[in-house]
């Protein structure tokens, strides 16, 4: 994944649009994972529209609301951080880079309150409010669990890599004339702000 | 008339088949012919040929029309599987593993499926387990029983006789042996086997197994 | 000698070590040659006894549960291990960047990574076997509901099958970065060689379907692990959208099987008619349109399991287009021929056997694309001896065509060419023994993965074991050659055997490290002669 | 077909990125569109939930994209790549809803 090709003694030129492209080729692959989770999404929302409805009821819009505007944000500063390298900003690249690592991570403190609650009345796989549920909103939960907690996963490692970036431009590894790696990484955070763009509207506002 | 299913399925079978060997045989027919004609040997220095055009469209077209006409004998004769004569009987029939089990109209159940001749007969397929798959070879037809949903086929038995039904659907352990026949009687001799069967209670079912199965463990003990 | 072949170039690593920490992308594909070939022994080892156990009805060798985990490991292993991965992951690892003019593929340490993951999947398989409730006892396609509740291992197994998806993912990332970008000056798109398009085109789908047979995958781990309900009957769920999802990766997957083999023919007809390919523009983007098309059949596994008529229907349509591509490939092969001069060396003897054992593959796929025929084919013996044909006589055949045509280039060495043509001789036969009493015995109603059958099918079966030792003994002089020639102390450093016109016949044999001292330039088309007669018609 | 030729244009083609203003705006723009998906979902559209909340998705989305990820600004062969990979995704989609539309119909 990387724009030096160091094959043995050479170096072959940098070619970062090949490094780009690899890191968009890669997105496609996420973005057809999580394809694979939305054709199974609205299968069922076709077949059980009325217990999806009820289900969705249930869920948290202000946390969902919250969430969406701190991962917006997010996505703000990582690509303002590209800026600010560019500009030799070196610091408040940095900056930036940490302030869409604080947002990412209350994003997860989020989800976590909002999972904890959920589980917390019994709605979990095998959980005691399963049995009262009907089949279309114990398929909703599962779908809830799974997609979430998917591009929960994401996050986590999106915020990764962005501390990785973090380092790198701290020591110099990633500077206003070389910072392909920082574009990647902002291209898969931004990935995941698109899924979540979806995920929002899909499960907590379709009442 | 009613349609014929096991005759228009081996047409279709037979028209893809013959033109799928004449084209083979066109193939292979040129490849080797151009093998020999064009040896090093013979033909010492090859000819600069790159494509032609025409060519390509025809050899595009062609088999589209050719593989347009498999696909209409294809689905006209599916639509006939798909839809069932108005007087058709209907029996029900549901998949465990693993045995068949039918339940007739009036309620009687048995592990053979005795049918009368000369009446059409549907199938609504149901499962208590697993997926699997109705088969009946000499009436070429199939479908497959999923838990949770309603399949339906239908078939027509014009001779009496014995039919072997299979399992075709993988489903475990003895998948292959989830056997099962078709007797198909004289209306008389069917009808009152019906009768007689009503009044014994199942007299003529053989260790039917009754327990649907609910919970989801402990049903698939495959060791 | 002024260059150090890449077989004896001497890294910061000795021995092993040279090997499997080789970022080189032709040590990578020796890496997974020898890995490949040892997975092939070993599931081709399955079926011969699977064909034994078939012998005789009733018990023969072993139980209906060995059986049963035996057809699943033989599938799971030819699928995942074997076949997809396949002539990528050898033959595209070494040839690719060469056949550009490219040093190495654009990300090599991603490469390396992806035969890590490819091992590791490979590992896990075996590991699944013995831990839990022991191997797999599913078929390699994994249905719901019986997925769910068989006490066997599954879980491991279809993580296996996910980490060794993402192992392809990242070959086919890596192909289509090193096409867009590492071609060298001169060489167009549509100078490219056809082989390099047959990879293209299955890198787009490698890249697009298997994320989605990954999370089927992972959802059935979850559904196991947790009993969250998403396939589930019992909770709601539907298990034909699992069947859709698994089809929606499974059949572009035959496609990822048999391009590059395609590509492949390309490459080898050429070369042995001594003069340019016939219709490359054609040939190039039918793999395109079957690539495309091929994501739009799915279905057609489908027909007997109730999904709505409509859909049966269309499923059907399409099905039957994508064989038009197909066609033309066939037919453009044969005219390459035509006016050639032709040398009947032991590679183009198996690109000759390839075009007639794949066509009667192909051909009966169409049996059972169309509808009613499909009703009463489908899980029978007809479709095993379908996609044995085009599988083991498409892709597997031209895998060892394959071989047999870059093995002076990619070793040096040299086989013995009478031996390598008795083989394949053997092999066919054998091979239409094996699988020819198959056709029929599923027309006549025997279902597939049966442990036993009723008596009247015995007569097929019994052929049909026979077919399968004619098969090894086929294999084995095949396999034995080769090494044979491997061990050879005699070099073959002749750097264009056959009288090839793609790059990697002029570069020195075997390649050097960095394939090229100078990254070439490329002028004519990849097939391009100048010593042929012009055709009369031609001024 | 020039995006290739030889790997030399690398960082030229990078360096007129928008300034923060822009970005700035982009964003102000997104949590404008959230507010009114947000509120959109309060009332009782009847059949048109679904399509407005997607559609204002899909704007959104299209401003991540184009915007933050420079897909505007990038070599045309992305937004090939997007539309290959959109509109794979959209016919399974498409042909799967071609099982369910017929097999459960619409009351
Ligand atoms: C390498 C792998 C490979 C390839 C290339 C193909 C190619 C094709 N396959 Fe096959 N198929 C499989 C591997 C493959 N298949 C496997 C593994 C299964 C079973 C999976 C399982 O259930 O376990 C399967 C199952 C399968 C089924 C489902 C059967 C069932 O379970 O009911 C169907 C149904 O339509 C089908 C059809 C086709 C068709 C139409 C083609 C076409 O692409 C073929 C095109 C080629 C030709 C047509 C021949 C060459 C052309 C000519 C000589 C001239 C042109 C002529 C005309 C167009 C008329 N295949
Ligand atoms: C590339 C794919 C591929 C290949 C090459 C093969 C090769 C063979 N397969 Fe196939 N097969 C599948 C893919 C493949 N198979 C798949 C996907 C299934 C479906 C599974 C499922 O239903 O889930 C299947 C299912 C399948 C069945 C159906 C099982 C059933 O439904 O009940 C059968 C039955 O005969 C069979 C037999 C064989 C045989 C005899 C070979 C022969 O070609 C093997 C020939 C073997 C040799 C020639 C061995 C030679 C070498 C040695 C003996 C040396 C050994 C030495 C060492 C190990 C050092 N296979
Ligand atoms: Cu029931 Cu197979
Ligand atoms: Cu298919």
């Amino acid at each position: 994944m990387n724009n030096e090709a160091t094959i043995g003694h050479a170096h072959v030129h940098r070619d970062d649009v090949g490094s780009k492209m690899g890191m968009w080729l890669f997105l496609f692959t996420e973005l057809l994972l999580f394809g694979g989770m939305f054709i199974l999404y609205a299968s069922y929302r076709f077949m059980y529209p009325e217990n999806f409805k009820v289900a969705a009821m249930h869920l948290d819009t202000l946390i969902g609301s919250v969430n969406t505007i701190l991962l917006l944000t997010s996505s703000l500063t990582v690509a303002l951080s590209i800026v600010a390298l560019q500009r030799k900003q070196k610091m408040f690249s940095v900056f930036l880079l940490m302030f869409t690592v604080a947002a990412g991570g209350a994003f997860l403190v989020n989800k976590f309150f909002e999972w904890s609650t959920k589980i917390g009345h019994g709605i979990y796989p095998k959980g005691p409010e399963m049995a009262n549920l009907s089949d279309g909103e114990v398929v909703f939960y599962g779908l809830y669990y799974v997609m979430t907690g998917l591009h929960a996963l994401h996050v986590i490692v999106g915020l990764i890599f962005i501390g990785f970036m973090i380092v790198f431009i701290l020591k110099g590894k990633q500077t206003f004339d070389n910072h392909q790696k920082l574009e990647n990484a902002g291209l898969y955070w931004h990935l995941v702000d698109i899924i979540w763009i979806f995920l929002f509207p899909l499960f907590y506002l379709i009442h | 008339m009613r349609p014929d299913i096991v005759r228009q399925t081996d047409i279709t079978f037979i028209v893809i088949v013959g033109i799928s060997f004449l084209l083979l045989a066109l193939v292979t027919a040129a490849m080797f012919y151009f093998i020999y004609k064009y040896s090093r040997k013979k033909n010492p220095v090859a000819t600069d040929i790159t494509g032609n055009t025409t060519l390509e469209i025809l050899w595009t077209a062609i088999p589209l029309v050719l593989v347009m006409v498999m696909f209409f004998f294809g689905y006209s004769g599916f639509k006939q599987m798909r839809n069932a004569p108005s007087d058709a009987m209907t029996v029900k029939v549901t998949g465990r593993m693993w045995a068949w089990s039918y339940e007739y109209d009036n309620g009687v159940k048995s592990d053979t499926l005795f049918v009368p001749k000369g009446i059409p007969i549907k199938l609504e397929l149901s499962s208590a387990d697993v997926n699997h798959s109705f088969y009946m070879p000499a009436f070429r037809v199939k479908e497959d029983v999923i838990p949770g949903r309603k399949n339906y086929m239908w078939f027509d038995p014009k001779e009496e006789g014995r039919y072997q039904v299979e399992c075709a659907e993988y489903c475990g352990l003895s998948h292959s042996y989830m056997l099962s026949q078709v007797l198909v009687l004289p209306a008389e001799k069917f009808n009152t086997w019906l009768a007689e069967s009503k009044l014994k209670e199942n007299a003529d079912t053989t260790k039917m197994q009754t327990d649907t199965i609910k919970s989801k463990q402990d049903t698939l003990k495959t060791k | 000698m002024d260059y150090v072949s890449y077989l004896d170039y001497k890294g910061k690593h000795k021995g092993l070590l040279g090997w499997i920490l080789s970022t080189d992308h032709k040590r990578i594909a020796i890496l997974y040659l020898v890995s490949l070939v040892s997975f092939f022994l070993i599931a081709m080892t399955i079926g011969v006894l699977m064909r034994l156990e078939m012998l005789t009805p009733g018990k023969t060798i072993v139980d209906p549960q060995t059986y049963n985990a035996l057809f699943t490991l033989h599938g799971v292993i030819m699928i995942f291990l074997f076949i997809i991965p396949g002539i990528p992951v050898v033959f595209g690892n070494f040839f690719l960047p060469i056949m550009l003019g490219a040093k190495d593929v654009a990300f090599p340490r991603l490469n390396l990574l992806s035969w890590y993951l490819y091992i590791g999947g490979a590992f896990l398989v075996v590991i699944s076997l013995f831990v839990g409730g022991g191997p797999i006892d599913t078929g390699w396609t994994f249905y719901v509901p019986y997925s769910l509740r068989t006490q066997s291992n599954v879980t491991l197994a279809v993580f296996a099958a996910f980490v060794i998806g993402f192992s392809s993912i990242l070959t086919g990332l890596n192909f289509i970065v090193t096409i867009h970008r590492m071609r060298c000056p001169g060489m167009t798109w549509f100078k490219m060689p056809l082989f390099v398009w047959g990879l293209y085109s299955t890198s787009w789908i490698q890249l697009l379907a298997t994320p989605v047979l990954g999370i089927t995958l992972i959802l059935i781990m979850l559904e196991r692990t947790f009993g969250i309900g998403i396939f589930d009957p019992a909770l709601g769920g539907d298990p034909l959208l699992y069947q859709h999802l698994f089809w929606i990766y499974s059949h572009p997957a035959v496609y990822i099987m048999v391009l590059p083999a395609m590509g492949l023919v390309s490459e080898i007809i050429p070369t042995f008619s001594k003069k340019d390919i016939f219709g490359y523009g054609p040939i190039a983007m039918s793999s395109l349109a079957i690539a495309f098309i091929g994501y739009l059949v799915w279905g057609h596994h489908m027909f007997s399991t109730g999904i709505s008529d409509t859909s049966r229907a269309i499923f059907s349509f399409l099905t039957f287009i994508v064989a038009i591509p197909s066609g033309v490939k066939i037919f453009n092969w044969v005219a390459t021929m035509y006016k050639g001069s032709i040398e009947t060396r032991a590679p183009f003897m198996f690109v000759v056997a390839f075009i007639v054992i794949f066509s009667i593959g192909g051909l009966t796929g169409l049996v059972l694309g169309s509808l009613n025929t499909d009703i009463h084919l489908t899980d029978t013996y007809f479709v095993v001896a379908h996609f044995h044909y085009v599988m083991f006589g498409g892709m597997g055949l031209l895998f060892f065509g394959g071989l047999h045509y870059w093995f002076p280039k990619m070793f040096g060495k040299m086989y013995n060419e009478r031996a390598a043509k008795w083989g394949l001789l053997l092999f066919v036969i054998g091979f239409n023994t094996l699988y020819f009493p198959m056709f029929i015995m599923g027309y006549l109603g025997m279902p597939r993965r049966y442990y036993d059958y009723l008596p009247e099918y015995q007569i097929y079966h019994v052929i049909s074991t026979v077919g399968s030792w004619i098969l090894v003994t086929g294999i084995l002089i095949l396999v034995i050659n080769l090494i044979k020639g491997l061990l050879s102390k005699e070099k073959y450093l002749d750097p264009n055997p056959w009288g090839g016109t793609t790059l990697e016949w002029k570069v020195p044999t075997p390649p050097e490290l960095e394939n090229f001292q100078e990254i070439p330039t490329v002028e004519h088309g990849p097939y391009y002669r100048d010593n042929l007669i012009k055709p009369e018609n031609s001024h | 077909m020039s995006e290739n030729t030889h790997i030399q244009e690398s960082s030229a083609a990078e360096l007129q990125h928008p300034g923060y203003g822009l970005y700035i705006l982009v964003w102000a723009g997104l949590v404008g569109l959230t507010t009114i998906t947000v509120a959109l979902a309060g009332f009782n559209l009847a059949g048109l939930t679904v399509v407005t909340a997607l559609a204002i998705a899909i704007v959104k989305s299209l401003l991540v994209t184009n915007y933050f990820m420079h897909v505007r600004t990038d070599s045309p062969i992305f937004k090939v790549f997007i539309f290959v990979c959109i509109a794979i995704f959209l016919t399974m989609i498409v042909l799967t809803f071609f099982d369910l539309t017929y097999r459960f119909p619409l009351k």
